[in-house]
């Protein structure tokens, strides 16, 4: 008489989110819905300039405006040793600028007040004298040896570059390139892309000098580790830091890393000792925080006549703006970027790669994405579908020639990586067989009769989400693992507290879920409780698709853990030895003797009223998860256009999305993460980027400028689910977040460019502009959205 | 984001907000949706001394047809109004077909057709429309009111011919002298997107001969293009093929387009072409099924 | 907003003129002094602390504030407090009663209508608008009216899916 | 962002050159802008008014000759300024060059306008859709006023380029400009009526 999993909400439940209950109604509770007793309002001055001396500033006026309690310069910062910050990739950062601003939007003094509206009107009081110097917006420019220095505030820093970095072997590549029937050639730009969850960055510090303990809700995705970074710039004790992250308006990447405001409003709460409230307000969340993407892609296949890919050559060039702030694992500069073709079998890879710093704000950070996978796979789809045509092969055969196959698992890729596990050929047929792929040349050919252009675009992607193990994977040092703490109280019921942070993932619903299926506690008898560091256990937080496959591994070795104690405790009060007991869902009982058992609630009353000798009381654990490997989920997406020949505007026909993600703990919210990642994929093919004119003013500083999509223009789209457990995984769960997010672009971008490129062009630059693909139907050239930029 | 400080009015009598807008010397601004106004206010583009705010004139609130077809707008109709509004639904396709297009349906339950007028937003669209209907403007001011012809209303980006102590109260679009058709189309990235280019075509006809052709562009220019002259070549003709060629070619023509990230000058050219192109023949397919 | 149990600045410019403002709030007849340049988003969320109403834009795009405004959809962040004094005001805080949420919000939570929160109120307000207007809309229908509402994470499939759902159960409810 | 425009007078070269010696008159002849104060030769404090519709920009900054060349006739100004409320910098360079056509002279102004901040960012074009109709006004605007000298007309008579031209400019300041300028420049070649 075990349980029936699906009514306990246990795994594969598509379980409705508890967290609903409070959004629906209005009181989700986010950063600047908090209010404390005296807070303070800060306002931050942004440079106007990209790239400038600061020659002045006088902030006397904005002293005098009543209510003004505090002006901080980079002065002020300076005197206290503040002026700048540790990055999350070992550079600095300035906090408050104080020789030189670097990018437009740079922070460059700030106002506290009794509130935002008299903040705003003391900044606009700051007098800042700059002296202009030539703004650097691109790595073209940035390598010109007449470039002006950006960062001439560091030692040993005599250019703009950041760093070479490189992977792969170089003569096995070349020699594959020697043997190449066919060798095909990519140059792409994935353009500068801003995470923009609606809610734009913010804190509140609150400093209490009688206790000495600092407290500060905050946007961040990764509170445990802002928690450290705090703790080294204010040089405050750890114990004496308490970060709490509440419910944030989403995340995709841009609430990683550690942003000058957070700073500045705790050094303003020390010198008022009372709470400041820092909200970032749209354009400066566009202008100044971390963005995703802007890096050059170039590339080349060594391939066999019969389609068989024999090498591949990688070279990027990527801008990381002013400071190198993107967080990333310490081994690798360019994220995971050599994950690029690991769903394929390719005999011989090297990967190159340059960054830049230049005039613009610093990120790169993985916009909803593991680590630069979204531009590594954007890249492998793109260049797949040039090598076909090159071959003059069809794009699905020439995928289904060189995938991995089946039992070729674990698969170790020419970078090195091992993916664990898939049918990748499977879900490429199943995605080919939903979208008609058979038919589509014979309709194509009939439209293009009717003047009318028709495109279809495949891309399939596999992700290495949940960094990770700690013998490649550390942030500053800290190891990637992830952790759960489980309280089992006297009544069954129990709280779960993990180190991750959910962003609108549902963790409050799947975590409970998981604890679910291996106690059979049913899961609305167990709360979940996240994103404060003073209650939850130590943990790396929640990006790169980590909490399933890191955090949520661990929250089913707690629970087993649990278990563990509850069998002694159950053998206990049946009066057998442990190794009599047999464990059903929810409950354990006498082996040959099903009638006699106790559940898991009986066993958690037990706990603390009838324990047997020499076991310690309480039903409570911890569990900190170090992944023997990354998770591999593995995506066909595949997408159908039509092109109007006279304006250049396409639209979506229909998009087929086949997603194996592994287990599913929670069908439901694994559909809502592909449509969302499939959306902003959409976003970035479509309308979204940011660019910047020749003096370094960004052209996207806020929604009438950035484009996102809207119901209107966004498609639907149909989803389809193969299942291949992952082997390593406790609960055989991989990543699912971001993976349409990854692997989505390239297939927009394949399908328009399949409906034109008979006029003879190759790529054209992202995001596909109507502008763009008329210019290209008419020219039948490229049509890039950046300079050109030096190759290998 | 937060306003400077400004002075507040909410008269509710046209004559109080003239008398207001007359004392202050151009140092108050009229606020009436506020769609475009406010964010001004926001960004701190704008930083009047005073606002006069007329939503409390109630008297303004409206849109109607006078027995001889002449359609007035007062300048609280807002664009939500006329993009439901069983009044022009049939009798002003031009103004009918921009109405859904304005900004996003939120924005469109405030804003106000005579506010985004006077407004004359290079890319705005009812600047457009008004002038392809020739439009007129009724301004209240200390002395009394005037029409101001809209092909002499939008005097430059963001300017239009108001003195500082007018308001414009009412627009005003004369009766067609025949079978009033016509269209707008609008190329944008995404709802709410300022056009890239968009045309608004209005024609008079009699059987199937144009008696009178509107014209005129937004988007591609550094205020909204009056293409009135170039679309007059379609008057007394027939739409053919042939006369929607040439009256697209003129109307391309009369663009002044600049190159940004929106697109090309010849592209934003080409839009213009291709819209014209499309609204004629639309209207030319319909008549012949009508007849 | 001052109150006695506020403090205000110590020197008051006396250029600053506050007006007083009643706005019937969720029915609820609610007095408050403002500053005329304060926006109505403010006013609810900091001084009738009704933080439902999300900001989540400078430039009226995104929708995260739309509240109902004697029963239309507006932009609050795009209005002033003073604007709203003798006006009926409705957010996302008055569509459940005690005893029984508003069907637009159970079709929300069926549908995963939802993920980080943040664009829900907005696009509930939005969807009551256009169930009010139309009780029976398409799926283009609904994309339509909800176009001037962004959201970043749900990818809109599920919002559709979540005013069809209340759609049908209003007009079961109304059948009724 | 670049801008030219070119327009014939109907007077000799030199003449227009002598003009264009004189800075304070050459400002006068660009819409809202005003000489606050010289801080050295060929060199000035100034503000400039742009405003479109609800929307006003004060830049105050400084402009210099940056070269003046007699032979050929070409003068360069350099202009940068600072709008006062913190919305963005701007910098100029205004090349104004002449060509003797018979007895007339062809000039030829060309403006590289660099703007930034949020003047720049939230544009959307407007600073140079507002700059294109401010630098065909400079045009408009100095061809008045040469001729004006030319057959000794009080130029004061002259109206500032009208509000509904595309940019309502500070009226006052044009005139204070106007003034100072008249007072050192126009007694060489007639008494000014009003004195």
């Amino acid at each position: 008489m075990a349980l029936d999993e699906l009514k306990i909400g246990g795994m594969g439940a598509s379980r409705r989110r508890v967290e609903d209950n409070r959004f629906i109604r209005g009181k989700g509770r986010y950063v600047d819905d908090v209010v404390l007793p005296g807070m303070l309002h800060m306002e931050i001055l942004r440079s106007p300039v990209a790239h400038a001396r600061i020659k002045s500033i006088d902030t006397t006026a904005a002293w005098e405006v009543p209510g003004v309690r505090l002006v901080l310069t980079g002065e002020t910062m300076a005197a206290r040793n503040l002026a700048w910050m540790p990055t999350l990739s070992y550079d600095t950062q300035a906090v408050l600028a104080t020789d030189k601003v670097r990018f437009q939007g740079q922070e460059v003094a700030a106002v506290i007040a009794d509130d935002p509206y008299i903040a705003k009107d003391a900044c606009s009081r700051i007098v800042v004298e700059y002296e202009s110097l030539p703004a650097i917006v691109n790595p073209v420019q940035a390598q010109d040896p007449n470039a002006p220095l950006i960062r001439d505030d560091k030692e040993n820093q005599a250019t703009n570059k950041i760093f070479d970095w490189e992977i792969g072997d170089k003569e096995a590549t070349d020699r594959a390139f020697a043997e190449a029937d066919v060798v095909s050639t990519v140059d792409l730009h994935y353009p500068r892309s801003h995470p923009s969850p609606l809610e734009p960055c913010g804190s509140i510090a609150d400093y209490d000098r009688s206790t000495g303990k600092l407290t500060v809700y905050m946007t961040t995705q990764a509170p445990h580790i802002i928690r450290a970074a705090v703790s080294l710039v204010a040089e405050l004790p750890e114990h004496m830091i308490r970060i709490i992250s509440p419910d944030l308006g989403g995340g995709f990447g841009n609430k990683v890393p550690v942003y000058p405001g957070y700073v500045i409003s705790i050094l303003a709460s020390i010198l008022t000792e009372r709470p400041v409230k820092w909200i970032e307000d749209k354009s400066g969340n566009l202008i100044s925080t971390g963005f995703g993407r802007d890096v050059y892609l170039q590339g080349q296949l060594a391939l066999r006549n019969d389609g068989k890919i024999l090498g591949m050559r990688m070279h990027t060039v990527s801008d990381h703006g002013a400071f190198y702030a993107d967080a990333q694992p310490t081994k690798f500069k360019i994220g995971l970027m050599h994950s690029t073709f690991a769903a394929y079998d390719v005999p011989a890879a090297h990967l190159t790669s340059e960054g830049f710093y230049t005039n613009k704000a610093p990120g790169g950070v993985a916009y909803r994405c593991s680590f630069r996978v979204t531009e590594a796979m954007f890249f492998q789809e793109r260049m797949m579908h040039a090598a076909a045509n090159d071959l003059g092969m069809d794009q699905a055969e020439f995928r289904r020639v060189n995938l991995v196959k089946d039992d070729m698992f674990p698969y170790r890729t020419a970078f090195g990586f091992l993916t664990d596990s898939g049918q990748y050929g499977k879900c490429l047929d199943v995605a080919l067989e939903a979208i008609g792929y058979d038919t589509f040349k014979e309709e194509q050919e009939e439209a293009r009769k009717r003047g009318k252009l028709l495109g279809i675009g495949i891309s399939t992607m596999t992700e290495p989400l949940g960094a990770g193990n700690s013998r490649e994977y550390d942030i500053l040092g800290i190891k990637m693992f992830d952790s759960a703490e489980l309280r089992v109280h006297m009544t069954g019921k129990a709280i779960l507290r993990t180190g991750a942070k959910t962003q609108g993932q549902g963790h409050e619903t799947t975590w409970a879920q998981i604890v679910a299926h291996e106690l059979g506690i049913p899961a609305d008898d167990i709360v979940v409780e996240e994103g404060d560091t003073d209650t939850a256990p130590f943990g790396m937080g929640t990006y790169a698709s980590r909490s399933t496959p890191v955090a949520g591994a661990a929250v089913a070795m707690v629970a087993r853990k649990i278990r563990a104690k509850a069998r002694k405790i159950a053998a206990h009060l049946l009066e057998v030895s442990e190794e009599d007991i047999e464990w059903e869902l929810g409950r354990f009982y006498v082996r040959g003797n099903e009638e006699r058992g106790v559940t898991i609630q009986d066993c958690a009353l037990a706990a603390y009223s009838n324990v047997p000798d020499g076991l310690e009381p309480g039903l409570e654990n911890v569990a900190y998860y170090d992944p023997p490997n990354l998770t591999w989920p593995f995506a066909a997406y595949v997408c159908k256009v039509e092109v109007d020949p006279q304006t250049g505007v396409w639209d979506v026909l229909k998009f087929v999305a086949v997603d194996d993600c592994g287990v599913r703990i929670n069908p439901m919210i694994v559909e809502g993460q592909i449509m969302g990642g499939l959306t902003e994929a959409y976003a970035m093919a479509s309308m979204q980027y940011i660019t910047f004119d020749e003096e370094g003013n960004c052209i996207g500083s806020n929604y009438m400028d950035y484009l996102l999509p809207t119901a209107w223009e966004t498609p639907g789209f149909e989803l389809h689910e193969v299942v291949t457990p992952c082997p390593h995984h406790p609960i055989g769960a991989k990543g699912i977040g971001e993976c349409a997010t990854v692997g989505g672009p390239a297939a927009f971008v394949n399908a328009v460019m399949n409906a034109i490129e008979h006029t003879g062009v190759r790529n054209v630059d992202m995001p596909l502009m109507p502008n763009r693909v008329y210019e290209a139907l008419q020219t039948g050239q490229n049509v890039s959205g950046m300079p050109p930029v030096k190759g290998d | 984001m937060y306003p400077s400080r400004f002075a507040y009015d909410a008269p509710t009598t046209v004559a109080e907000a003239v008398a207001i807008l007359d004392r202050n010397g151009g140092e108050a601004k009229v606020l009436a949706g506020g769609q475009s106004l406010v964010p001004m206010l926001k960004l701190r583009f704008a930083s009047p001394e005073r606002l006069v705010d007329i939503n409390n004139i109630k008297a303004l609130d409206y849109h109607r047809l006078d027995p001889d077809g002449t359609l007035r707008i007062g300048a609280l109709c807002r664009h939500e109004d006329l993009e439901f509004s069983e009044i022009i639904k049939d009798s002003h396709p031009t103004l009918a077909q921009a109405a859904a297009l304005v900004a996003d349906p939120i924005v469109r339950t405030r804003g106000t057709f005579v506010g985004s007028v006077c407004h004359a937003d290079p890319q705005g669209d009812w600047a457009a429309t008004m002038i392809a209907l020739d439009g007129r403007i009724v301004a209240q001011g200390p002395n009394g009111r005037r029409e101001i012809a809209m092909r002499d209303f939008v005097s430059g980006p963001f300017t239009n011919a108001l003195a500082y102590n007018e308001l414009a109260v009412e627009a005003v679009i004369p009766p067609a002298k025949g079978k009033a058709v016509g269209g707008y189309l609008k190329l944008e990235r995404r709802v709410g997107d300022f056009a890239t280019a968009s045309v608004a075509v209005a024609l008079d006809m009699n059987g199937d001969v144009v008696t009178r052709a509107g014209c005129a562009l937004a988007g591609v220019g550094g205020k909204t293009i009056d293409a009135n002259e170039a679309i007059s070549v379609l008057v007394g003709k027939t739409l053919t093929a042939e006369s929607i060629e040439a009256a697209a070619e003129a109307v391309a023509d009369a663009a002044d387009p600049r190159t940004d990230h929106r697109g090309s000058a010849d592209y934003k050219r080409h839009i213009v072409k291709t819209f014209v192109t499309r609204i004629l023949s639309g209207i030319a397919r319909s008549e012949q099924k009508a007849a | 907003m001052t109150s006695l149990y506020e403090e205000v600045p110590a020197e008051v410019p006396a250029n600053v003129p506050t007006r007083r403002v009643t706005v019937t709030v969720n029915g609820e007849k609610r007095t408050v002094d403002v500053e005329p340049r304060l926006l109505l988003a403010h006013m609810l969320r900091q001084a009738l602390q009704l933080t439902g109403t999300h900001t989540g834009c400078d430039t009226t795009n995104c929708g995260a504030c739309t509240v109902l405004f004697d029963g239309r959809p507006i932009k609050s962040c795009t209005m002033l407090a003073v604007q709203a004094d003798g006006h009926d005001v409705e957010t996302v805080e008055g569509l459940a009663t005690a005893s029984e949420l508003h069907p637009i919000q159970e079709g929300f939570k069926q549908e995963h209508g939802l993920q980080c929160g943040y664009c829900t109120p907005g696009m509930m307000m939005a969807s009551k608008a256009l169930l009010e207007r139309n009780p029976n809309p398409t799926e283009d229908e609904i994309r339509w009216a909800l176009s001037g509402n962004l959201c970043r994470c749900t990818g809109y499939q599920n919002i559709v899916k979540s005013v069809m759902w209340a759609a049908e159960k209003m007009r079961a409810e109304g059948a009724e | 962002m670049k801008l030219n425009q070119s327009f014939e007078v109907p007077q000799p070269v030199d003449q227009v050159w002598d003009f264009l010696g004189n800075l304070p008159l050459v400002a006068a002849c660009i819409p809202g802008a005003d000489l606050t104060n010289q801080v050295g030769d060929d060199e000035y404090h100034g503000d400039v008014i742009i405003s479109a519709g609800p929307v006003k920009l004060e830049f105050a900054g400084q402009v210099k000759i940056a070269s003046k060349d007699d032979a050929k006739k070409v003068l360069v100004l350099d202009g940068a300024g600072a709008d006062k409320k913190g919305r963005g910098n701007a910098e100029t360079q205004l090349t104004i060059g002449l060509q003797p056509i018979g007895g007339n002279t062809r000039v030829n102004i060309g403006m590289d306008l660099q703007i930034s901040g949020a003047a720049a960012q939230y544009g959307r074009g407007l600073v140079a859709d507002v700059t294109g109709v401010l630098v065909d006004q400079t045009a408009g605007s100095m061809k008045l006023r040469l001729a004006a000298i030319a057959d000794g007309r009080d130029p004061m008579a002259i109206d500032a380029p009208k509000a509904a031209s595309g940019i309502a400019i500070g009226i006052t300041a044009f005139f204070r400009a106007a003034k100072r300028v008249f007072a050192r420049f126009f007694l060489p070649y007639t008494p000014a009526p009003s004195r």
